[in-house]
């Protein structure tokens, strides 16, 4: 157990994964001679090889197309896409061919390739380097998602997708990789896909939350100690969901606040409300609430913190479902 | 050895079936009598499966089919350049190509028929896949290709594509990949000249399609599509580069596509008839079959027997495509995830029951 | 006032727009001299000339790129892209610039610009010609969506589509672009985006669909007439949506059954019923129940209405939700 | 008129500027001294700009930024061939290009503060917004410059992007496009031969970017991109290629990034250092002042002055940016749509009563 930021974290699951399983390699642009950007692929060219980690052409569908064919030549690729906005291009190979490969061959190939990428806002960052795009990923079938909010998950998500048969995508809130400090396993540590993680417990209402929004829902908890005891469920894996720890949560509490960054119209937030709407009716003590970006484009940096859910509005969500 | 045929106004195109007048035969070093059959054999093959499917469509026995009358030369010459252990990544143009790696008719006709017995195990034939998005599969053989370098094996990939597929930024990203990793991978654009109703002049700008090899800093070469042997030569060549570790090879295919784009098209809106009937009078197999009567390789007898043999293998693969048990539905939920979610079986269990299975 | 089948009203609906405003080009693959696959650009090139009805070289990205581009240069283009699923690689355009440039702009510039494509299954096709992908269009912020599910609204939202100042994606149910008839008024008509329309009157239930989901749902209210009085909501346009007229009907109702023919999750239909868990709580008599496409690949058509919500499936919700 | 430089093992670069040396100088036709003094006056504007940035980040005054340091001579160059009704889209690599068409420079601050009064009104410059993500604007470009020829406009349009971009599948399909529309389109390169940390070897197997050109059917000229009279020739001859209506034309202009990518960047871990110092020393700026005090064109104080001016407008810029009111927050809601929907106004009236305004 050592003390290591969000990114650190990450590094030390691919040192740890490069090392157990000599078929994963890592791929993307700039991740080899510079470490990745953000440094998450540190080290890995030095100790593995330049085949290993590999600095790829600056072309995202033809990183994640080459991935499917190194997946057919028996290999576990890691594609890079360096920010969010920037895997836009690659949502058509990762549409048309990774989320449907497996049932083209009726299962008989496995395609175990992650994409894992930086995602979010509040960088202070140029146009387009602060996207939330979870939901195009999540709704495309054939295809895991999982979003760690702690280092610990950090490692433990990135080495089960990993080890994972099937194509995960990866979002790392970029936010938190440097300033997120936290206990962290050494050594093999794996968080199975799928479960989510009560990060408060409380009786009085739940805050559904993933990714950065996590802090942001503990932060709002922490300011209403003493109105009331309010849980946070960190989701953690948005696909395949945890529906059971949801269900569970909202059954317990009857009062629920959805936090996503991403623009709310047909966001994941939409997803985890109407699950609630079609099983937790009768459980449900007020309207489900969702506090979400907005459906704008992400704006300058000066006012970025007005787009992003604040701790305020999710006080003020959650102070609304408690007074209903 | 291939002679080169100059096409007025374009670039040299290589060619080896002579015209049986003015233009000599020439011959390919290395191939034997039974090459040259195998060969032979396998375009019958190609033509029979497509002639065939052109009529089930008609009878309803198959779905929409991507007609490949004309291609056989491109598709049988250049894999018959292939050892085994190589792949291939065919678009829905190749969709029979399968069959010359010992794939059944039936599973290719299931796939036209939409039954689950069409989607076969790559690893079973080294055929991936039907791509039907264009030029997405490009980057695929360029991985795979890759792949199969880093792990010191010594087979290569080729990916078929048309010549529309060039504008697509998929094929451009794939070919670039595989120009940087020096991958074993020859792409093959088979440029019949049409993408559905928009021809090749409204498709680039180029003058020719080989002229994109330069941007990858690989060779492009030329080759007359419908000269099986010219095809089989310059893929040799291809595939020699690749095993040498000298990296991919574009070559440009030029043929004409004589029939609708696919049994649901009609192009007399589009295309000059005339120039179909010229240029279907040029046809491959037919071409090839001149060519071997000429060298005195093929009888009546033994075209006979070919053709019979090609027909007999429709008929049965028909048959047995047919025979196909209906499709479960419990497929719906199948093979999308190694392991699917537990919300599957639930929704599988209402459905079977609202269909009152 | 004519009978047309709905292919023939998006044709009728171009011939009308490209008479009325010059600046309206038309652009796609094989929509100029086939007249598009499935002739819904049919006589355009002949009557407006080659350069108001381009063929353009097979590069979705491209097309809706240069489309961006022509905005620029004062025209406004409509993009066709030939199938649903062939629109994937053109998402990146649409999102890091479509619904971006006017807000780049501060609103200096109009990008009046249309992408409308077949969408759908049930036509017995290969392989990805059967997609519904508007939950990926929905969630990108600076767009517009809309749906028509009849010959006059196909015409119309088409219209409107073409006439707005911000860009507009029009899916159209090609599963009945041939077999669905109906009354079109002649010459201009515009129905305006935004609001939903009653396709059936009724207090006990409320059946929400869009496109090809309408007929299933009219059907499934044809066929419980005797048990009860099932409300039929076209949405029409997803993005705007007319939330009042959801709230409205489901405010009656109580009940509602949202129909969706795309894989469930984060699809469109849990927007809609997030909306009514934040909205229509204290309306809602039972739970909301979604039926949708399943969280896999469209499936081999042999099996694909099985996959398809059926008009049996919508009846069972319906069903269920009036026995709570 | 321009000469031309061997490079070893290379193709041809153009130039005109020769060392003082071995190597004479050359001139090109048409160029007054005026116009060579206005160069001079954009590129020291935009060094000066560059410079001053990189310190304004240091003092927390902008935001991550994109230094161009050694990049003016190919932007002045290039868009000093142009009439002012000709677009220019620009990548965040020539993020301040507008200045060289009047925009103020408090505008480009203003864009690397993340303050609203950065995004300008493309109309009123005929600038395009600064492209973020790689390669897209290409597209957008060629839209453009053929919706302009339809319209029967004589304007043209440069696209700039770098040698990483034209990996990228936006490039290759926005390239196409616009040569078979024969768009009036200048494809600028930027070669400066690294995409952040990836070398041109690791981007292309292509001998030279000016490669690709071919394979869209257009002239691909390559010229020293630190040779600002070059590169002004290489456009001049480019905008007259476009507006005779003879389509577009591929420029790779050569140099090389002897700067940190951005500010974030860290190049020691990449980079031959050494390389870079060699480099420096030849950066464009010198080399066309030494020109122009050959040429007898530039004095001491003309030189003095011109930088002093260039110092003065940053200096009185940046106040300017500065003194900007903070951005409201009503702006989230705004320009997203022409009409935006209903709920907007809710949600900025509950934001609005949160932060307390
Ligand atoms: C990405 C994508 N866009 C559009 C289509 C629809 N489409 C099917 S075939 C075809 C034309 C392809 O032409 P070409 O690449 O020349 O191959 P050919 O059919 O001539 O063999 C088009 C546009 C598609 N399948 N995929
Ligand atoms: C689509 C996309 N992918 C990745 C990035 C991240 N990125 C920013 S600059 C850059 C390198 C660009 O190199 P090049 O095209 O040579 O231009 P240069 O920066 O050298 O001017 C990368 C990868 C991006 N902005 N957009
Ligand atoms: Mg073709
Ligand atoms: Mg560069």
């Amino acid at each position: 157990m050592s003390e290591l930021t969000l990114v650190e974290a990450i590094n030390d699951a691919f040192h740890t994964e490069l090392a157990r399983d000599d078929s994963v390699l890592v791929m993307g642009e700039d991740v080899g001679r510079a470490g990745g950007v953000f440094r998450a692929t540190a080290g890995l060219r030095d100790k593995f090889g330049a085949e290993r980690c590999v600095d790829t052409p600056l072309a995202e569908a033809g990183i994640l197309g080459a991935a499917v064919g190194l997946c057919m030549a028996g290999w576990r690729p890691v594609c890079e896409m360096q920010y969010d906005a920037f895997s836009y291009p690659c949502l058509d190979q990762l549409i048309t061919h990774v989320g449907r490969y497996r049932w083209r061959t009726r299962g008989a190939m496995d395609f175990p390739l992650v994409v894992r990428m930086p995602y979010g806002g509040g960088v202070r960052a140029p146009e387009l380097h602060d996207d939330s795009p979870e939901a195009y990923y999540a709704h495309t079938p054939g295809v895991k998602v999982a979003i760690p909010s702690t280092p610990a998950d950090a490692k433990g998500l990135l080495a089960a997708a990993i080890r994972d048969p099937d194509p995960v995508i990866v979002l790392e809130p970029k936010l938190h990789y440097r300033t997120m400090r936290g206990d962290v396993p050494a050594g093999e540590h794996v968080v199975a896909l799928g479960r989510a993680r009560v990060a408060r417990d409380g009786d009085d209402a739940t805050i559904v939350a993933y990714g950065s929004m996590v802090p942001v829902a503990e932060a709002a908890a922490e300011l209403l100690a003493e109105e009331a005891a309010v849980e946070v469920l960190d989701i953690r894996t948005l696909k395949p969901l945890d529906e059971e720890a949801l269900l569970e949560s909202v059954g317990k509490t009857g009062r629920a606040v959805i936090v996503q960054e991403a623009p709310r119209t047909a966001g994941y937030g939409a997803e985890l409300a109407a699950i609630l709407a079609e099983k937790a009716m009768l459980d449900l003590r007020a309207p489900v609430i969702r506090v979400t970006g907005y459906d704008v484009p992400y704006p300058y940096w000066q006012i970025e913190d007005a787009y992003m859910p604040s701790v305020e509005r999710v006080v003020a969500a959650v102070r609304k479902t408690l007074e209903f | 050895m291939a002679q080169t045929l100059r096409v007025p106004g374009s670039h040299d195109l290589r060619r080896v079936i002579g015209d049986g007048e003015a233009i000599p035969d020439g011959e390919v070093e290395g191939l034997e009598e039974r090459d040259l059959l195998e060969l032979y054999r396998s375009m019958v093959l190609l033509r029979t499966y497509d002639e065939r499917s052109v009529v089930f469509h008609r009878q309803g026995r198959i779905g929409t089919y991507a007609i490949f009358w004309n291609h056989e030369a491109m598709q049988a010459g250049s894999a018959y350049a292939l050892e085994r252990e190589d792949w291939i990544f065919p678009s829905y143009r190749e969709s029979a190509i399968g069959l010359l790696r010992g794939m059944p008719v039936s599973t290719v006709l299931s796939w036209w028929r939409g039954h689950p017995a069409g989607w076969w195990n790559p690893l079973d034939y080294n055929v991936a896949s039907i791509c039907v998005p264009i030029g997405t599969h490009v980057p695929h053989a360029a991985g795979l290709a890759w792949g199969k370098k880093l792990r010191g094996e010594s087979s290569c990939a080729v990916a078929y594509f048309g010549d529309g597929a060039t504008s697509e930024g998929s094929f451009h990203e794939g070919a670039n990949f595989a120009g940087v990793m020096r991958a074993p991978l020859i792409l093959f654009c088979n440029n019949n000249q049409w993408a559905i109703s928009t021809p090749l002049s409204a498709q680039t700008a180029a003058e020719t399609l080989a002229d994109k090899a330069v941007g990858y800093g690989i060779p492009g070469v030329r080759v007359d599509g419908c000269d099986v042997l010219a095809v089989f030569e310059a893929t040799r060549d291809a595939v020699a580069r690749a095993r040498a570790g000298e990296g991919p090879t574009f070559i440009e295919a030029v043929s004409y596509r004589t029939a609708p784009h696919a049994t649901a098209d009609d192009p007399r809106a589009y295309i000059d008839l005339e120039r179909v009937e010229e240029e279907k009078r040029r046809e491959c197999l037919g071409r090839y079959e001149a060519y071997l009567r000429r060298a005195g390789v093929l009888s009546d007898e033994l075209a006979e027997s070919t053709r019979a043999e090609a027909a007999e293998a429709l008929r049965s693969g028909i048959a047995a495509a047919e025979e196909e048990p209906p499709a479960d539905v419990g497929l719906v939920f199948e093979h999308a995830y190694a392991a699917p979610p537990a919300s599957f079986a639930a929704e599988l269990a209402e459905l079977r029951e609202l269909l009152g299975e």
